[in-house]
């Protein structure tokens, strides 16, 4: 193996570790190959100086006792703008949620807390937030509870024509896998 | 023989997987198959898989049924009303296994692409365990259901009668035979497969044994690799696995 | 701010990204500062370019309509002894029932089921959960069933910028060489 390429290795393995690594990590790593400790820390060292004088968006530190690949500091203010813009993916009580009203609209959120067994009152102001759900009247019962309904945002975010074009329950059954289908 | 387990098949193959199969293994034109004898061959593998107890999908019997057919059709003298140029009764079967053929070769390609989370990784997708000990891919070949079968019945053969006592009332069951297995497997990291049935006394045991790597293969406990075609078939220890009876 | 200023800037951009970034994700992140989409799509080129150059541990690669940092291919042995989940592989099956799914969408679970000549209710639904197939629609045929498609998932996965990259069928019987056999 070239030295570029145990070079391009720890690169590699620096850059997918989720958190700072050892000098005693890496070396673990390429036990197999035999080499020595103060190998890894040379090209460490190189590594770092490469990416110092690159002066790129980002560099590789040494932090808590590892290495890592840190943007540098003044491209932080982008980086929170990034951050910021990123739609959050549904938690799986809110789609759960959400599914029970797609399909069984318009529902009074005592509903909805009966088919999920939990109160849902967090979950429903999430959705609503997101303009995926919203009150569509009220149910003509004593106390005239809010019914919530889907929204035509919903829609467009499943790619849905219409609310017909949703798997219905028997459809959903059918994907169940000829496993259980067999027995 | 009555035997109280019902064996899921690896849900990877098919009817056209074990059609397309014999076709390559036979060096046949999949444009002028010899329909009798594929017929025949087919027919021979859904028994012996049906003997093994294993639970077949019904399309297994829905395209032997098929292949009777056409046989019957090809068997049939022409009648003299009919047209001189009749549509070959295969051609509708060819069709659909050139097709088929087709997408297998599309899921290769697919395969083939570097795969996230397999060659290539992104930022951060990474956690710190060394994991020593794991064959290669690339040397090794995974092979599939049918190779498996084939080489099952080759132990089989090779096993002379006076070799196998039956043994009245012993008690087995696939969990146990599954759990020593798994145990073997894990300690040396591989085993060939052929070895698993050497010093096995009774039939019932030596199929049991056969039924289990085929669940643990399933359960993706294990994957089965050989070197080169008709070489020596290896188990691989995968894992725990999943658990698949949802 | 310098042209060198904003070429760091995206770098970092889409090194901090945890999906591929498309070129107008970037462009709205940096619409304060009046750049023009055409001068982002210059620097993405120089860049990608520099990484492949450079032959180091990772390139940025196009991806699924978007920019991504990832490691080339030759390192994946040692960065999977670093990896402690390992991830379920795709089943044969799982792969060709995508493979028709990404050729053929959008496409019905019964038509998936005469090109396999098995049930694929089972191995849908599992490349549903694992989001490579997703619901596009419904036929406008009597039933009207669900229509599948694949996802930008799809695309992430197996590093394609879109799926005309894909090999066409011609080619992969080209590739099979049966097409020599035909009468």
């Amino acid at each position: 193996m070239l030295t570029n390429n145990l070079k391009n290795i720890i690169e590699a393995i620096i850059f997918t570790s989720d958190s700072p690594i050892s000098v005693d990590k890496i070396h673990s790593i390429l036990s197999a190959e035999g080499f020595e400790k103060r190998e890894i820390v040379q090209i460490l060292k190189e590594l770092k100086e490469e990416y110092f004088l690159r002066q790129g968006g980002f560099t590789l530190e040494e932090v808590a006792g590892g290495y890592q690949f840190r943007t540098r500091p003044e491209y932080a203010g982008w980086i929170r703008k990034l951050k910021s813009s990123r739609v959050n993916p549904l938690s799986p009580a809110a789609l759960e949620t959400l599914a029970i009203v797609a399909y069984q609209q318009p529902i009074t959120k005592m509903e909805i807390d009966r088919f999920r067994g939990v109160d849902s009152g967090g979950v429903i102001r999430g959705l609503m937030e997101r303009r995926l759900v919203k009150i569509v009247g009220r149910k003509e019962i004593p106390g005239r509870p809010i019914l919530y309904g889907t929204t035509k945002r919903f829609l467009e975010m499943f790619n849905l024509k219409d609310l017909s074009e949703l798997p219905t329950v028997k459809e959903l059954q059918d994907l169940e896998g000829y496993e259980g289908k067999r027995k | 023989m009555t035997m109280q387990y019902e064996v899921k098949l690896p849900v990877f193959e098919g009817p056209l997987d074990l059609l397309l199969y014999l076709i390559k293994k036979n060096e046949l034109d999949i444009y002028h198959i010899p329909i009798a004898e594929i017929t025949d061959q087919y027919l021979r593998y859904v028994e012996f898989m049906r003997t093994l107890n294993l639970d077949l999908a019904g399309e297994y019997l829905v395209l032997a049924a098929t292949l009777l057919h056409i046989k019957s059709r090809l068997l049939l003298p022409r009648s003299e009303d009919e047209e001189d140029d009749t549509e070959d009764p295969r051609a509708e079967l060819v069709e659909q296994l050139v097709t088929y053929q087709a997408f297998r070769e599309a899921a290769k390609a697919l395969d083939r692409r570097p795969q996230l989370e397999r060659e290539v990784f992104t930022r951060g997708s990474g956690d710190v365990r060394v994991d020593e000990g794991q064959k290669s891919v690339g040397e090794w070949e995974e092979i599939g259901l049918f190779e498996l079968i084939d080489a099952f019945q080759r132990v089989l053969k090779r096993m002379k009668p006076q070799q196998i006592l039956e043994i009245e009332g012993e008690q087995l069951s696939l969990v146990q035979i599954i759990s020593e297995l798994k145990e073997k497997i894990q300690r040396a990291g591989r085993l060939m497969f052929q070895e698993l049935f050497e010093d096995q006394k009774s039939r019932k045991r030596i199929i049991y044994t056969f039924l289990a790597v085929l669940e643990m293969v399933r359960r993706k406990m294990i994957s089965i690799y050989q070197l080169s075609p008709l070489s020596s078939i290896y188990l691989f220890y995968e894992g725990d696995g999943i658990d698949v009876n949802e």
